[in-house]
């Protein structure tokens, strides 16, 4: 094609056809874990972010590192779901679905919605590719693809006709298609390139040629859509950018606003961070993003494992620093007996929990939220702990700063409740100016009169004293400890007392926190929607849907899920019917019913997938309409 | 260690604290304490600058004792809470106190991985060949064949070297003493507190209750000179009655130790072989002598400081980093990825 | 005293003046860790359980081995409780308290009964052993113990007098004094001395001089009753045989009940039982006696650390074998993440919880209930398992085959949870014929038609194929496995079919466990006593008190804790009131309101000391007499 | 290992599983799994009395592809499950598969504890000095300084040696070989085979994706025969092109290897080091050996058999027990505590 050749910049994003303005699509790549589709995702990602649309995406990869190419197991997919209004989730069921092999498609088509448009590329249709995605017959041949506006284009020969004056191999010059495929939705949507191309230019600044190749293939691809003939319906698109509370923003994913909440909750304790963990998915990107950020007072620890991830976090924050540790699944299941140290010492802790599928290994790269009950009472002895959970990417960094205040201020351990949708997905975040946060900056006790370690304020908080604080030299362990002196104590009214003293002052923590807020819809009718974590978004839309046809629904969204919001119990018996959706077989529905004696009821996925809206929709009339 | 004002005004008093010792009378862990507390002093460490850190087990009841910082954790992990605690601080000078159950069985692996990093702490390891506290089951270090509530038929474990192990893993300061040795003992902590990295001290240290007397073939009066090779950097290997036995790599060009009569077919002290601290081959070879062919070696079996230790590399990256990209900001750093405006 | 020196042969306990008789009584023998008194205690409960009494006992001894002598720290008390009737707890407060040292007498004179009787050691209230225990002025002079019967006795010279021509030292000598003690209650009850002749005689065989020492000492302390002058009042008692059902009796305490309820188990199912264990107070003991049971098929591993003994126990089960543990309170929590893999692989494990004192190391040698939560939700993921609870010594022995006979027919780990009351404590155990016993032989599949290690059976359970068996070699592990090959599966579809498998297979146990039946009373009325595991005893005799007096109140103990009796609760809607009394902050509790929404009560010592009937007692009627 | 009737007719097919292989394309592990499958048949023992047994981590996929019995437990732990099936069925031939992680890392303690009780099994390591699976950190044999997305600025943990902490531990048979050595690898496994105790053979695993050629320091054909020592018992410890080299004992006394070249100032091959496997101290100083000073030394360090394993030992006992007890009577048990009778 002519253009393939050209010089590597980006062609203006006006010229074309007339464009058809759509409120919002959704759109998937599928392809090899080898072709890139996580890097073509979060590309258009950015892009679409620039273009001022609101966005949300869910990433979707296999645990291997990097399957054999052609097999189903090996498909690694990114959804996105932008538009010109405010959305909360990736999508129920992409309008677009690109796939780049047959696995891919085999994998993805049951999810596109009718006549939806699929983008194949024809090029890896190979008898031996359809042979391994298991199909016995050729989509592209049957009829099976009818229902769907379908869009064959060889997108591996496009690629290398492209690229192939460029002075690099085949096997590069292949791994180039991903940018066409960019490119030409790039086009469809009438995006701009020049991001996508400083951004090569950045990545591969060491081999530009790579950089141009992958440039040229986009332009390529964008070309392409301009010129080429393309299904007499696929005229290309323009979405108007979202109203957008002005001010600078940025896309983040759960787990860098995790990261950055964390070290900024430090930042406003004035402490230091000691971050003690092993690798884990999908925790793991934590642990990397604050080895990066050594400047601010962070530091990290890989330990040899998660017992002594933990350990090192308190024993950190014994020295005066604020330990914290974060994992998932089997990780946290290993974490639990140091935990009950640190409660019996009264130490702050933070752990962060990513849930994953479970049980045991489970499924790693999946999302679930099925650790509630065991971070709330999964510990030898009565043992409790603050629990909070985010509901949304950007929650996370809230939420963070919020488990840094309670740890430090009440000297315990708090766990911190994401999973692996939030920390893989990303949104826009209006970046706000951490000057204007309020600080809480920790005092150590320094006062040697009248001193021992715990000595507790009306909270029933222990005064903090640290190693390096002359007269104040103390000792503290996991045995009972007397009330009054802190010393080892075996006597029974002594003991009976202490577990009222651990149970009491979290619980007491509850008064110093927000209410429970109605999320959306009235504070009473025939049904509120009670929920948790990651499933935010889908709850909301499912409620404002079904509010929209005038039904009786309302949304709880619980941040503090122990000690539970004051007004919850209250707040819950003015509603007739309570549902509770959760990824998981039935966790905070138990919590209500013992804490509030109320009928909730669960609504439970347990797929390794986020709720569909539409699911929860359902679920709402269901018990609305009959 | 931390370096600190010498404070020579401090007295073992100084160093005791006001609870009661709850060790069954005449058990080795009394010893111990004693030489510790007497040796605090000395070190000029501040009180407040010192911290002892313990798992579970008879031995893990030291830092109750001592009138400095102290954190009775749980069974096994300590080596991972005081790494927590050097991170957080390395200014702290800490004391590790665990049991050979503690740091060898349910501890083991964090106790290879302390070693290996070269955290700088003195880690006491109180060697009884028993489990104490949990009323005299075999441990790791138990010998074979061993009866106990658990091995009622003699346990068929064969037993571990915590000096072995640690070299195995890394170690650059290993070390043995007695628990009752009262002028050894605290020139090896001695030693230990000087080294910087992780300083492992084998303490055999006697359980009258459940293994009374399992080093007695070694530590009796009339058998120690015989059995106790104690280790002098640069000085021969000399031992038994008025040091007329040595060691020497037996001839004819492998690696094994042999024991000489000096005087005996013509072996004079030049023969014997001359204790050199920083050769791991040697530490290795030494730490596997056994009665009765051998001696057991003591003293300062293995010392090669390296470079840095972990704590220190860890905190010189945080000042390269801030050196090389200034001072964290916070507000910085949430824009540092990739970012856009949105006007009204 | 003329017959100090008299040859070792027991006295007939018909001498003496006229015997008053009793229905019951508690007595304490109390004194420092190294005086002897849980032999003194296990050797009087030996000769009344010989003697025909029914009875119950509680040891109580400190952490430390041997704390310093005369500390209060280090002080060892045996209570037990006797009579001529049927009895189920250790008593309230004791009738009678032995006191060796003034710690002693320090510690446990608050729990004696107002006029009890009070017999002290003279001989050990020096003025340093009175500082020790923290006395400012003796006891002894001040008039402190006037409320009680007290009767002076300098037992330390009256045994050395005893003893004195003998060839032992000083030491030795001394050491006697528990006996000559022993002796005097023997005398003071009626008792017959030749079982604890002959015991001594057996225990000292390569020391005959201190059986005979011991044994002198002992009769020295009977001479001295029948001919030493005593407090007026103080005329020996006698108690009469209860009625016990005729049989083969012997004395068990929990933990030798449970080892050989698993060894029997296992024989029953015809397994060999590989024990993988780690050492830890209050399970131990259970090590030490499965560890003499070779001959039965019987394999220890005393593992490195309590996860590897778990995981030891699981490749044993996989290996054809059945694989237990046991542990407590922080050994417990190290061992979920492995449990994990045995709910994911569905391989038979039985895990022998003997509970302690928590959070954290916590009480180790004092009793609580506070792992149920722990055992029931505290693994990562949904990981549903089944959860028994021994209330009695020689329940422990019942419920030990019963978690055998399930894991193995279900395919499933187990939780037996016991506790350190429990397991130290002992009672009159009348012995089964385990030939009666119904076998439960286990079939592994041989069959290689069809085979795959997922295939289920009508109750969900999959067939056990084991290494070592042609045609069937096949792999498993943590990760989520398809539904019908077993192979790993990550399809989403698939996770929800296999959840829901996970559960459904534990909820249906259901359908083959005894219902839940009322222990006492009717099966409805004003107020239910809802218990699990070691209070049984004490919610049964209070109970039985408040019916006495009229009250509407029945007791419901429950022993399968998950999936828990299908009939309970429509049984618990037909009482008033729901009191659930646990030696927790509340677990059982929860998962009652959990389950039926019914507004069960908790009633909570968490004092590291079992309930007193009175406490129980006492809540009963507060609710009902009202 | 059991021993069992030779099973001639079997072939590389018949211990290949129907499960598709899930590595990248690339990776090390093909090369390793390759030489299993080819190796079995020859090994003559019944596909189902064979286990393998990992933990998790790429290496630990092995078993999903043999096709034998086999089971991929959890992260660190498989030492511990293998001991448990080898203590309910000591016939059973087991072989351990673990990453430089899972075994080194998290399952350190197992790992050691394992070799020291000496539980009859191969325990084959793929080293590739990454975590793989979790996307390429670094792990406890990377090197210090190796940049990973957990250590920006280098690693500052000191890399640790899979053959001296198993010495140290106690093991009795370490081996080493490199994933692509076709000839070398399957005569190392067979003899970890025959080897009655657990056999510990590290094999260096390139990993293609995080740490590709970690190895090629010393694999690269141009450098192997310069940087590789390949042992022979009761052979002169030769490398280097056309065996040029050897290795001595440095004279002097010490226990210190150094590099001769023969033909230089009068080296003849007498004057090389012969290798001993049963020389604990040797196979320490071997252990050792790093480029560019020294070659690598592989093939067996050291082979030791105990005269019997853990497995064995511990069902000795039982039958010592039903010899000298009988065998178990579930009545006497319940009686053989003091009993009475009560009547009506
Ligand atoms: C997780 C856990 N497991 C087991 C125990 C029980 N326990 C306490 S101390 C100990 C071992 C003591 O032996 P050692 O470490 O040698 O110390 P010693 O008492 O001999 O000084 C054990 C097994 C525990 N407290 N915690
Ligand atoms: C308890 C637990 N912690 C952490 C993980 C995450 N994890 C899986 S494999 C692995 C390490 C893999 O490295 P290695 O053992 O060297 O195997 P490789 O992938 O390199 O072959 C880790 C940390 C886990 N699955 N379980
Ligand atoms: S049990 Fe042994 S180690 Fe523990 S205190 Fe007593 S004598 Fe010392
Ligand atoms: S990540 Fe590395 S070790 Fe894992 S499969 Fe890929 S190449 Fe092999
Ligand atoms: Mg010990
Ligand atoms: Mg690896």
């Amino acid at each position: 094609m002519t253009l393939s050749n050209a010089p590597a910049t980006s062609p203006s994003n006006t010229a074309g056809p007339e464009r058809k303005a759509l409120d919002q699509v959704v759109i998937r790549f599928a392809g090899d874990s080898g072709d890139g589709m996580q890097i073509t995702g979060s590309q258009f990602t950015e892009t679409t972010a620039v273009a001022g649309n609101d966005l949300a995406t869910f990433p979707d990869f296999p645990a291997e590192i990097r399957a054999p190419a052609g097999t189903t197991f090996g498909v690694s997919a990114f959804q996105i779901h932008f538009a010109n209004h405010d959305i909360l989730t990736p999508g129920d069921a992409p309008d677009v679905l690109v796939a780049m092999n047959p696995a891919a498609l085999k994998v993805n088509l049951v999810d596109l919605k009718d006549n939806g448009l699929l983008i194949v590329n024809t090029g890896a249709f190979t008898s031996n590719n359809l042979k391994k995605a298991g199909y016995t017959s050729n989509p592209l041949e049957d009829k099976s693809l009818q229902p769907y506006r379908l869009m064959e284009i060889d997108v591996s020969k496009l690629t290398l006709d492209a690229v192939k004056d460029l002075p690099i191999n085949q096997k590069d010059s292949l791994r180039c298609k991903n940018f066409w495929t960019l490119g030409l939705m790039y086009w469809l949507y009438g995006r701009d390139t020049s991001g996508t191309v400083r951004w090569l230019q950045q990545k591969f600044k060491k081999r530009p040629e790579l950089a141009e190749a992958n440039i040229t293939a986009m332009n390529a691809g964008h070309a392409y859509g301009e010129t080429a003939e393309l299904p007499s319906e696929t005229t290309p698109f323009t979405i108007d950018r979202a109203t957008l509370e002005p001010g600078e923003y940025t896309n983040i994913t759960g787990s860098s606003a995790t990261a950055w909440g964390l070290a900024t909750g430090a930042n406003l304790a004035g402490l230091e961070l000691v971050f003690g963990s092993y690798p884990i998915t999908p925790a793991s990107p934590m642990l990397h993003t604050l080895a990066n950020l050594k400047e601010y007072g962070v530091v990290t620890f890989q330990a040899e494992d998660e017992i002594a991830a933990v350990c090192a976090a308190i024993g950190a924050s014994y020295a005066g620093a604020l330990g914290i540790t974060a994992s998932s699944g089997p990780g946290i299941a290993l974490k639990m007996e140091a935990i009950g140290l640190a409660i019996s010492t009264e130490l702050p802790l933070v752990i962060v929990n990513v849930q994953r599928g479970g049980p045991s290994t489970g499924l790693p790269t999946k999302t679930e939220q099925s650790d509630l009950l065991q971070c709330v009472w999964g510990r030898n002895g009565d043992a409790p702990l603050v629990v909070l959970a985010a509901s949304t990417p950007s929650d996370c960094f809230e939420m963070a700063i919020e488990a840094v205040r309670i740890a430090t201020r009440y000297m315990t351990p708090v766990f911190l409740l994401t999973d692996g949708y939030l920390a893989n997905g990303a949104e826009p975040w209006r970046i706000p100016d951490v000057s204007t946060f309020e600080r809480f900056p920790v005092t150590f006790r320094t006062d040697t009169e009248g001193f021992h370690p715990f000595l507790r304020n009306d909270e029933l908080t222990r005064n903090w004293a640290i190693p390096g604080t002359p007269g104040l030299e103390h000792r503290i362990g996991g045995l009972e400890k007397a009330y009054d002196s802190g010393n080892v104590s075996y006597d029974d009214a002594n003991h009976q007392k202490m577990t009222w003293v651990r149970d009491e002052r979290i619980r007491r923590i509850a008064d110093h926190v927000e209410p429970q807020k109605v999320n959306l819809g009235e504070d009473s009718g025939d049904l509120v929607v009670v929920g948790w974590g990651s499933t935010y978004g889908a709850i909301h839309q499912a409620v404002k849907n079904a509010r929209r046809s005038g039904l009786s629904v309302s949304q709880v969204h619980i941040r503090y899920l122990n000690p539970l919001p004051r007004n919850l119990g209250e707040l819950l018996s003015r509603f007739k019917q309570v549902l509770v959706p959760e990824m998981n077989n039935g966790q905070l529905v138990k919590m209500l019913r013992a804490e509030y004696l109320v009928p909730a009821e669960g609504l439970n996925k347990v797929s390794g997938k986020p709720f569909k809206i539409a699911e929860i929709e359902l679920a709402i009339r269901q018990r609305l309409e009959s | 260690m931390s370096v600190a004002e010498p404070t020579p005004t401090l007295t073992r008093k100084d160093f005791t604290s006001d609870q009661e010792v709850r060790w069954c009378p005449g058990c080795g862990d009394y010893a111990i304490l004693a030489a510790v507390q007497r040796l605090m002093p000395e070190l000029g460490v501040p009180k407040e600058d010192t911290v002892f850190v313990s798992g579970i087990g008879c031995a893990a009841r030291f830092p109750y004792y001592m009138n400095t910082y102290g954190f009775h954790t749980i069974h096994g992990r300590a080596p991972a809470v005081a790494t927590g605690m050097k991170l957080a601080n390395p200014k702290l000078d800490i004391w590790l106190v665990s049991g050979d159950g503690d740091a060898l069985s349910i501890g083991g692996n964090h106790l290879i991985h302390l070693v290996r990093r070269d955290v700088d702490l003195q880690f006491l390891l109180f060697n009884n060949q028993i489990y104490g506290l949990t009323k005299g089951q075999y441990s790791p270090t138990s010998v074979l064949g061993q009866r106990t509530p658990s091995s009622p038929m003699g346990s068929v474990d064969n037993a571990m070297s915590a000096a072995e192990l640690a070299l195995g893993a890394g170690s650059r300061f290993v070390a043995r003493s007695v628990d009752t040795d009262l002028k050894h003992l605290p020139k090896v902590l001695t030693r230990a507190h000087q080294h910087r990295g992780t300083s492992l001290v084998e303490i055999f240290q006697n359980c009258v209750v459940f293994n009374d007397n399992a080093f007695g073939h070694f530590t009796a009066k009339d058998v120690a000179s015989d059995r106790q090779l104690m280790l002098e950097h640069g000085e021969p290997m000399l031992f038994g009655a008025d040091n007329g036995k040595g060691l020497r790599v037996r001839p004819g060009g492998g690696v094994q130790l042999e024991v000489v009569t000096l005087g005996e077919d013509g072996i004079g002290i030049g023969d014997v072989l001359v204790h050199n601290e920083t050769d791991r081959v040697l530490a290795g070879a030494l730490a596997q002598l056994q009665p009765p062919a051998f001696p057991v070696a003591l003293g300062v079996l293995y010392c090669n400081p390296g470079v840095t230790t972990y704590d220190r590399a860890v905190r010189d990256q945080v000042v390269q980093a801030r050196a090389k990209r200034g001072p964290g900001d916070l507000n910085r750093l949430l824009r540092s990825g990739h970012t856009w405006k949105v006007e009204l």
